[in-house]
């Protein structure tokens, strides 16, 4: 990452976002969970136990200490975990951020029925038994029912300083999933429930004045904030605004003509505008074009009446003409490269080259009709009923979230199937609904397009939310292929592990084994493109997050 | 004075309106392109569903100026997928032309069906038909489109009347229809009102006709001058809201292609290939220009009063 | 006159109510899940139940319109314990997409599109009839079909391209607006030239896209009009031509445009969801989109779409009513 | 004379009337007809005049049962047609026809003359020696119109024309009677004698009868046996032509034919005219007693609560008058 | 006999059409004084509006030819209405010269009240404010007979009867003293005993304010009863042009004479057959040569030659005061003449 450069950063200033979505998805901290959000949130409005550190290139995916004293200490072989709260943090209306403050924010986890959409690490972490139905015996702290078992799962030193979890099962690495908001505070008294989601009340430098949904948001000093508590907030502007809802267009002309030089991009340019701007040197300043932290893919929909059969996955996979859709999207330069792996090179540890798919002699970038065919040949004899489904009337069908690009890609992907023999179908679905209806195994097609990146370094945030059942992002239908058990039960395994080395090999062979299986189309390590004004400085990429590094902006 | 008969009046008429007969032509020519398609794009030696990645460079922009037009593509491509953007509008405006041609002469009939019944038995048959569709005139009807298409095209796949593209051309067409007949049906009620109270229908009723002759053979021809005229009009009405609703997401999806896709694409390329933007809007202008000006040379001609004036 | 607005808002009731019924039956019978739709990324069964629990979802969709109803005339309640909501009556329910109560979000919302609606209202009807009279008075002259040729290039330009085409090569072009304010809310009270600037380019896309019936309808009625036999009176009389055209011809032959400009006024206020996406306009209709297509968020859904419902019908009755005033032969009885 | 073709009894027809437009509500009932006898025999002419709105058309259509008759009875041939139903009353369509005021309103402009002369055999499925378009033809000539015109459309004719194709309509089905809704009306001048010489002839060959309304008296002197004079829905005098013209005696009768202006200037000069006051009552609101007496010179406080007796008078000259003129 | 107050000298209207042109009225000349009714008859299409329309300066210029002259003799000095400037011809309208049209229905505007109506006509030549008008309204409605008429000049036009709007037409035409009346047509909408009372306030109103009246009309037992002089128009064209019982008694022409007779009259006896004219009246478009009445001419045959279809006969004067556009010579024609139309039936 370049960018952050000579210049001395410098204090006061508006500094603008703006950005097409209407709203941030969530500014509660138990419901956020958008790598933008999180970072956004977490570097003005609140604090958290731990953060990732605040720095450029890999070094960013370290965690540090920012409302505790420490990055968290286990024992009892990782399943208790142990916070220390740094003294004199206070809220915006003055008060100390006590262990209560956040035994209360995790507590809200649980009340699934106000907090919506946020992760379910605490759920699936602390040592709270489940009902038969698979929720928590605990409700949250709305109900209250189930209350004890929450108290004897986080509990607080006499001094209301120290934080204690007690997991269910060991967890190598719970201080990354204490990084996530969820596991920050909240004032039990301060607490609107739902409405806690548009003035999430500040711990950090900046506090909210103003958020209207499709409007703007607002961000002021907070003057109950103190430097000299924080270690990893600079907080140079004196002011942020974020602009929703933009036309992308209009974004894109701001960017290019420069019309607002305090400006941040959130988004990214449109691809049909990059090449424009990564192109021209007056730009050069105001660009970054980085690895961000996703993989995508299409989900290969394995499960009986899809593509059930090995062959087929294989041809399709054979077939795809990956590099019209890499230029599609901007060419490989804007776009991404051409992956072997559910796992980026990034997460370092966990990732090794696999064999066969990508590396195999027959694959070519462009597709190639003629291999997929003959193992769709193959198929026919194999497998015959699931030849004649994507051969057929019935033919293979494609999720797709519904917007320009993707019909776009249709037309491509139609072309480079046909050609090997598909009868390719599209269902396109409206970007807000497109995820639900896909991770609805029966509402899914065939393939699937989808992205994902890891939580933190750790496969572990990989591996199984794409391939478990219930891992909460398993597109490939794939718990109904006979070799899934075997498959199922050495990931369980693997989680459990706190040699994190053994762990890593764990992960590598699995991925490979997802691989031969064809689980996923031809997998894209995807690159990101940052823009921003003039009067913007200390831009630079922050890897863990996926997004600008909101700490060092600051308006020159 | 020469005897002519009224169609033969109109047509003189018609014929004498240059303007009218140019957009006339110029509407034919559009609409005969669209049913030569194939031929034409295997003159030219094009295809519509081939993405000619070749003319395209390495990030999918075309290769060359104004949008690579060259004697391959007297179009251009169109950037990204690389398809031959002649091909691509002569095959989009089948499904465009076919969806407004659809829609207008189905909502213009059973508009035409509903306010003639309305008009000739007024009393509670003209009630009932007009809290009815005052009723569905409340509806918000770009919004229902957008809220229902995806879900409707679902239940017309699911009940195997057509599947994909095919069923949201269904889809479209019902919402047109549905939301559109109200319009047309009043007009022909109020028409319809007047023209049963003219003696001729008296007279057929005075011979013992029934009312559906009375209705049929007597009223039903008086109403086709009007018919034509909102035909023509409301063609280029739908071709925008096809494009409209491909706009939105709701319409028509590719790899299909329709004009309102090309168009809703076409916007976000407004600064890097122009010449996608204005080959398409440029077309659709002068076919809805060309319909228009038709429409009132239709008129005019038709109307007998037109000279007087 | 009481007696006859008092029958005609009754049965606008009617309409409204059953609008509301048809409208939770088609919701209820499409093939989607709401509380799967918005049930987050990490979704499993008990979390979808626990969903639809909150989304209101748990009960038969008569029940569901019921408890609308209620909300409508006593307020509503929303989760339980000390996450515990209220929104008062009318409440079209809660967004917790939004995480406010309809009756707010429209409230707000409704000032935007209703501004919008009457600028562009007035420049269409303006652009609309004076090209119209320009075209009548010229009859099969050049400036008749240039009058024609542009308002059918205006309306023939979907909005989703004359918008973006008047957006970015007219008002961004040449800076006659600041991008970052878009779609900020300036009071036209405090700051008239704010709230000018903010609203005359979305409201001339509009009146492009609408003025050309206006303008077609206007030359039509005033060449009609204009061969009448009371403006050969008023001719006779000796008044001049141009007062004939002011106060004979144009009042006659334009109050029948009354009618559709009244359904067209409601159907804009109803949404001009292209245009406000595209000038970024916090209106009912990027609204009722983002409900749509984003959010799935019913409550909103609902609400815009009986908002819009309520004013065709009740531009129809104010049509009526204004019809009546105009036109004598209409105001006996 | 002979047997009766058409009889009427208390003839009533109402229509419930509403404040029209928006404010659309029932307000009350037009008595456009109330309560008219009258009897038409074989190969008559029976003329009906009266002002405009006096319910002379409403009379014509509701023998004809285009309109429910609210109250009495119409006898056709001896037999109570009232109560038939439309189906009921399509074979008796052939014996009694209608010829309209207005010759551009009744032809439809969208059908050939050919269409509209047949459509009665075409309704009636009725196939005529010779073949339909020969029976049209013959229709034309026999109206006076050139038969290889059959396939031009009404538009092509002038009125006096067009009249003649509404007659041969009428007649293509033989009727016996034939309600003639002021036929010459629209006409001009010099057209309006060759249509009054056509029925006169029909009549002859025929031996048509016509319930002739107008609401020009020349004509209707000119053309019919009787007169019966009408207004507001109410038969006020009914004569023989000659009897009626020569001796009318009530005050409308005697106002309507001074009224009529006489093409012959010394005559006009001499002339003592009958100014009548004031404009026909509403007949949503028809004043109580006898109807005229808004506007009466005779009038008297008898006539204002009682409603005056249709009396005979004479032989066949019946009167509704307290107050008649003297003989 | 007084000098013309309006003196029409071969005035041509008109009409290009897609068909050819329309010569709705060619070569007429006509004059009427002060205090006189000039009738103008003749059948549906002869002309007679477009003439007088003409005179008013009521066509659209720019869609017809109009050529020769019409002279308003005004106290300010003549002026040529054919010829000058639109503006002046504005300017006399209404003051000078007003007009009242067939079809009281529809001449009024359907959504100003009665009131504004006249009095907009009123305050067009008269200082004064708009209740004035109101008020000069309520006046003028009073002189046309209308009772109640304070009340009634707020009400619209669909509140009267036809013979009552009528009268409203009359009071408007009258507001502002015109020398000249046109009146189009003015009772052939109505009914006869409505018919009477009209003509009798026209009667009463020429005298009342000493107008030259020209009465258009297609009845001749209307023109009978008040005219002092009479045109007949057929084609286009006079065709007879005399003082009231000429015309009548001793008609020189034989479409006057054919129209006298084939009209029923109710002074005499049914029964007989009416004479009529066979034929149509010929198309106003490409007249051919010769003369328009001859293929509808009884006496046609007796015209020496073929003259009748080679020229157009000349208006010319055949007896005192009495012109006519005929072949035949006054002896013919005398002959002809069913002489005494009056008697025949008696
Ligand atoms: N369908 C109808 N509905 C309501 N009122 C009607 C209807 N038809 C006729 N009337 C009314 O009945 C009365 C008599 O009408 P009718 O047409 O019979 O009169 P008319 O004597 O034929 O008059 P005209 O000479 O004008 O033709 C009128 O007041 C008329 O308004
Ligand atoms: N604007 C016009 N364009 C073409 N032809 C016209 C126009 N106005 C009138 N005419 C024709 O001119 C002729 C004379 O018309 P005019 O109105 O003077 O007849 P009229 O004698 O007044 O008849 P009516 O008794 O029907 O009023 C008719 O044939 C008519 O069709
Ligand atoms: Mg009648
Ligand atoms: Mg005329």
């Amino acid at each position: 990452a370049t960018g952050a450069s000579a210049a001395a950063a410098k204090s006061g200033g508006t500094l603008y976002m703006v950005t097409h979505n209407g709203q941030f998805a969530h500014a509660d901290p138990q419901r956020n969970y958008t790598g933008q959000d999180i970072a956004f949130f977490n570097t003005y409005v609140y604090r958290n136990l731990v953060v990732y550190k605040p720095a450029a290139g890999p070094s960013g995916s370290g965690l540090v200490a920012d409302l505790a004293t420490n990055t968290g200490v286990p024992s009892n072989n990782a399943k208790t975990w142990k916070f220390t709260l740094r003294p004199g943090v206070k809220w915006e209306d003055g008060s100390a951020i006590t262990c209560a403050d956040v035994k209360y924010g995790v507590s809200r986890t649980y009340a699934t029925d106000v907090i919506t959409d946020g992760p379910a690490y605490a759920l699936s972490m602390l040592n709270i038994p489940n009902n038969k139905d698979g929720s928590s015996q605990y409700a949250g702290p709305y109900k209250k029912t189930g209350q004890a078992l929450f108290d004897k799962a986080v509990t607080c030193s006499k001094d209301n300083r120290t934080i204690t979890f007690n997991l269910g099962h060991s967890v190598a690495d719970f201080n990354y999933a204490a990084s996530y908001p969820a596991f920050g505070p909240v004032k039990a008294s301060k607490d609107t429930g739902d409405k806690y989601d548009l003035k999430p009340m500040a711990s950090g430098p900046y506090k909210i004045a103003k958020y209207t949904i499709n409007g703007e948001m607002d961000l002021v000093r907070n003057p109950n904030w103190s430097k000299a508590t924080d270690i990893v907030r600079p907080a140079y502007p004196d002011n942020v605004t974020v602009r929703f809802g933009l036309d992308s267009n209009v974004i894109d002309q701001i960017m290019l003509t420069d019309s607002i030089p305090n400006t941040v991009n959130l988004d990214g340019l449109q691809p049909v505008n990059n090449q424009k701007f990564f192109a021209e040197a007056q730009y050069s300043a105001r660009r970054m074009n980085v690895n961000d932290p996703y993989v995508r893919y299409y989900g290969l929909n394995s499960s009986p009446g899809h593509l059930d059969c090995l062959l087929v996955r294989k041809a399709f996979f054979f077939a795809w003409d990956t590099q019209a859709l890499i230029d599609l999207s901007g060419g490989s330069q804007f776009y991404g490269a051409i992956g072997d792996n559910p796992i980026k090179p990034v997460l370092g540890l966990d990732y090794a080259p696999t064999t066969g798919n990508t590396h195999d002699s027959n694959f070519k970038a462009a597709g190639n009709p003629t291999y997929a065919k003959s193992l769709l040949d193959q198929a026919k004899t194999v497998c015959p009923a699931t030849y004649a489904k994507v051969t057929g009337d019935v033919g293979l069908s494609i999720d797709l979230p519904n917007n320009a690009t993707q019909q776009k890609a249709s037309v491509l992907m139609k072309a480079a199937l046909s050609q090997a023999g598909f009868n390719v179908k599209f269902n396109f679905i409206p970007g807000g609904q497109y995820y639900p209806t896909v991770q609805d195994i029966t509402k899914q097609g065939d393939a699937s397009r989808a992205g994902w990146g890891a939580d933190w370094a750790n496969a572990s945030t990989v591996i199984p939310p794409l391939y478990l059942k219930d891992g909460g992002f398993d597109l490939s239908g794939n718990w109904l292929d006979p070799v899934y058990a075997g498959f199922a039960a050495k990931v369980t395994a693997a989680l459990a592990m706190t040699d994190r080395p053994k762990q890593a090999a764990e992960w590598k062979s699995l991925a490979q084994f997802a691989m031969d299986q064809y689980w996923i189309s031809v997998p894209i390590f995807t690159k990101q493109q940052l823009d921003w004004g003039s009067k913007v400085g200390g831009v630079a990429f922050w890897d863990p997050q996926g997004t600008f590094l909101f700490p060092a902006l600051y308006v020159k | 004075m020469v005897l002519r008969t009224p169609r033969q009046i109109s047509w003189m008429r018609f014929k004498r309106n240059k303007a009218a007969v140019i957009s006339g032509l110029v509407a034919l020519f559009f609409i005969l392109s669209a049913f030569l398609a194939p031929l034409i794009t295997k003159l030219v030696g094009v295809n519509p569903t081939t993405t000619y990645t070749k003319a395209l460079t390495q990030y999918g922009m075309p290769d060359g100026p104004w949008g690579g037009i060259s004697l391959a593509h007297p179009l251009g491509v169109e950037p990204g997928a690389g398809r031959d953007l002649l091909a691509l509008l002569l095959y989009g405006s089948r499904i465009s032309f076919t969806v407004a041609l659809i829609t207008s002469v189905a909502s213009i009939g059973l508009g035409m069906l509903i306010g003639i019944t309305a008009g000739y038995f007024r009393g509670r048959v003209d009630a009932v038909i007009g809290r009815f569709s005052d009723f569905i005139l409340a509806f918000p009807s770009t919004f229902m489109i957008v809220a229902l298409s995806l879900p409707l095209v679902q239940r017309v796949e699911a009940l195997h009347v057509a599947k994909d593209n095919g069923a949201r051309i269904v889809v479209l067409i019902i919402f047109f229809v549905v939301f559109g007949w109200p319009g047309f049906a009043r007009l022909v009620r109020s028409q319809a009102l007047s023209m049963r109270e003219r003696d001729f229908v008296m007279a057929a009723q005075a011979l013992g006709a029934s009312n559906w002759r009375i209705i049929t053979k007597e009223i039903l021809p008086n109403l086709w001058p009007t018919a034509i005229v909102f035909l023509s009009l409301s063609l280029p009405g739908f071709l925008s809201a096809e494009a409209t609703f491909s706009f939105l997401g709701v319409g028509v999806q590719a790899p299909s292609a329709t004009w309102g896709l090309v168009l809703s694409d076409a916007v976000t390329y407004w600064q890097t290939d122009p010449a996608y933007l204005i080959i398409p809007s440029a077309m659709l202008v002068i076919i809805v220009l060309a319909l228009n000006l038709m429409g009132d040379g239709v008129r005019d001609a038709l109307d007998p009063k037109a000279d007087s004036r | 006159m009481l007696k006859y607005v008092t029958k005609r808002l009754a049965y606008t009731l009617i309409v409204l109510v059953l609008v509301s019924l048809t409208v939770f039956i088609i919701f209820n019978f499409l093939p989607i899940d709401p509380a799967r739709l918005t049930c987050g990324k990490s979704c499993f069964p008990a979390l979808i139940e626990a969903n639809r629990h909150r989304l209101g979802l748990d009960v038969p969709w008569w029940e569901q319109w019921i408890r609308f109803m209620h909300g409508l005339v006593a307020g509503r309640n929303y989760a339980e314990g000390s996450a515990a909501l209220h929104c008062g009556a009318p409440s079209f329910g809660y967004s917790f997409n939004q995480h406010s109560c309809v009756t707010t979000i429209i409230g707000q919302a409704f000032p935007v599109t209703f501004g919008l609606a009457i600028g562009s209202f007035f420049l269409w009807i303006v652009l609309g009839v004076t090209l119209g009279v320009v075209a009548a008075r010229f009859k099969g002259r050049l400036a008749d079909r240039l009058a024609t040729a542009f308002v059918l290039i205006g309306t023939s330009l979907p909005t989703f391209i004359s918008g973006i085409l008047i957006l970015l090569f007219v008002a961004l072009k040449f800076n006659l607006l600041n991008p970052i304010e878009m779609g900020m809310w300036h009071s036209p009270f405090t700051d008239p030239f704010g709230y000018f600037k903010e609203f005359i380019f979305p409201c001339i896309t509009l009146a492009l896209a609408y003025a050309a019936s206006y303008t077609r309808f206007t030359r039509s009625n005033v060449i009609e009009t204009s061969s009448e036999d009371f403006i050969r009176t008023a001719k006779a009389k000796g008044l001049s031509n141009k007062v004939i055209l002011r106060k004979h011809t144009l009042r006659a032959a334009l109050s029948p445009i009354i009618t559709i400009a009244g359904l067209d006024f409601a159907g804009l206020l109803g949404g001009a969801i292209i245009t406000e996406g595209i000038f970024n306009l916090p209106g009912l209709g990027r609204l009722s989109l983002k409900a749509v297509l984003i959010d799935y968020d019913l409550p909103v859904i609902l609400a815009t779409t009986l908002l819009a419902a309520a004013f065709v019908v009740v531009a129809n009755l104010l049509v009526d009513i204004a019809y009546a005033y105009i036109d004598p032969r209409v105001r006996v009885g | 004379m002979s047997e009766s073709v058409l009889k009427l009894e208390g003839l009533k027809k109402h229509f419930p009337t509403t404040t029209g437009g928006v404010f659309s509500r029932v307000k009350g009932v037009v008595k456009a007809v109330d309560g008219v006898d009258l009897e038409v025999a074989r190969g008559e002419t029976v003329g009906l005049v009266g002002e405009s709105g006096c319910g002379k058309t409403t009379v014509g259509r509701t023998v004809l049962k285009l309109y429910e008759p609210t109250d009495g009875k119409i006898f056709f041939e001896g037999e109570d047609i009232t109560k038939l139903s439309r189906h009921e009353m399509k074979p008796l369509r052939s014996q009694m026809q209608m010829i309209f005021q207005d010759p551009f309103a009744s032809l439809n402009p969208r059908h050939t003359v050919g269409a509209i002369v047949s459509a009665s055999f075409d309704i009636h499925g009725i196939k005529p020696e010779g073949g339909v378009k020969k029976s049209v033809q013959d229709l034309l000539e026999r109206v006076g119109l050139n038969p290889e015109h059959i396939n031009r459309f009404p538009h092509e004719f002038s009125g006096g024309q067009r009249q003649r194709i509404g007659i041969a309509r009428a007649l293509a089905l033989k009727p016996k009677l034939i309600v003639a809704d002021e036929p010459v009306s629209a006409l001009d001048v010099s057209i309006q004698a060759q249509v009054v010489n056509l029925l006169d002839d029909l009549q002859q060959e025929l031996g048509l009868a016509y319930l002739f309304v107008a609401h020009d008296l020349s004509v209707v002197q000119h053309i019919s046996d009787r007169v019966v004079v009408m207004y507001l829905g109410k038969v006020m005098e009914m004569a023989n032509t000659t009897e009626l013209f020569a001796n009318p005696r009530h005050p409308y009768t005697k106002a309507l034919l001074s009224a009529v202006p006489i093409p012959d200037p010394e005559i006009e000069r001499k002339r003592e005219r009958i100014i009548l006051q004031g404009d026909l009552p509403s007949p949503v609101n028809p004043p109580a007693g006898c109807v005229f007496n808004t506007r009466c010179w005779k009038v008297q406080d008898r006539c204002r609560v009682e409603v005056p007796q249709v009396l005979e008078i004479s032989p066949k000259h019946t009167l509704a008058c307290h107050f008649p003129e003297g003989n | 006999m007084t000098t013309p107050f309006l003196e029409v000298k071969n005035l041509n209207v008109s009409f290009p059409t897609e068909d050819g042109e329309v010569m709705a009225s060619q070569d007429i000349s006509f004059n009427v004084a002060l205090g006189e009714t000039l009738a103008i008859v003749g059948e549906s299409g002869s002309g007679k509006s477009v003439s007088n329309l003409a005179v008013m300066g009521l066509h659209n210029r720019a869609r017809t030819n109009i050529s020769g002259e019409a002279w308003l003799n005004l106290a300010s000095g003549p002026v040529d209405v054919i010829s000058a400037p639109e503006e002046t011809v504005r300017r006399l309208r209404g003051k000078s010269m007003a007009m009242i049209f067939q079809d009281p229905m529809s001449a009024l505007h359907p959504y100003y009240s009665i009131g504004d109506q006249l009095s907009e006509a009123w305050r067009l030549y008269n200082e004064g404010s708009k209740s004035d008008g109101i008020k000069r309204a309520a006046q003028m409605l009073d002189l046309v007979g209308i009772p109640d008429a304070a009340r009634r000049v707020q009400e619209y036009p669909h509140q009267f009867s036809g013979g009552m709007r009528q009268r409203v037409m009359i009071a408007m035409a009258l507001i502002n003293n015109p020398s000249l009346l046109i009146a189009d047509e003015p009772t052939t909408a109505l009914d006869v005993t409505v018919q009477s009372q009209i003509l009798q306030l026209l009667r009463d109103m020429q005298k009342e304010f000493n107008m030259a009246v020209i009465l258009i009309t297609h009845d001749l037992g209307v023109v009978a009863e008040v005219a002092d002089r009479v045109n007949v128009m057929y084609a286009g064209k006079i065709v007879e042009k005399a003082g009231i019982d000429s015309i009548y008694y001793n008609s020189l022409h034989p479409y006057t004479m054919g129209l006298l007779s084939s009209i029923p009259r109710v002074d005499q006896l049914g029964g007989h057959r009416l004479k009529t004219i066979p034929g149509q009246p010929p198309s106003l478009i490409g007249l051919p040569a010769g003369c328009s009445f001859r293929s509808r001419c009884e006496f046609a045959s007796n015209v020496t030659g073929n003259l009748c279809a080679t020229s157009a006969p000349l208006l010319e004067i055949k007896a005192p005061e009495h012109a006519s556009r005929c072949h035949l010579s006054v002896e013919q024609l005398n002959e002809f003449n069913p002489s005494d139309v009056r008697g025949t039936h008696k």
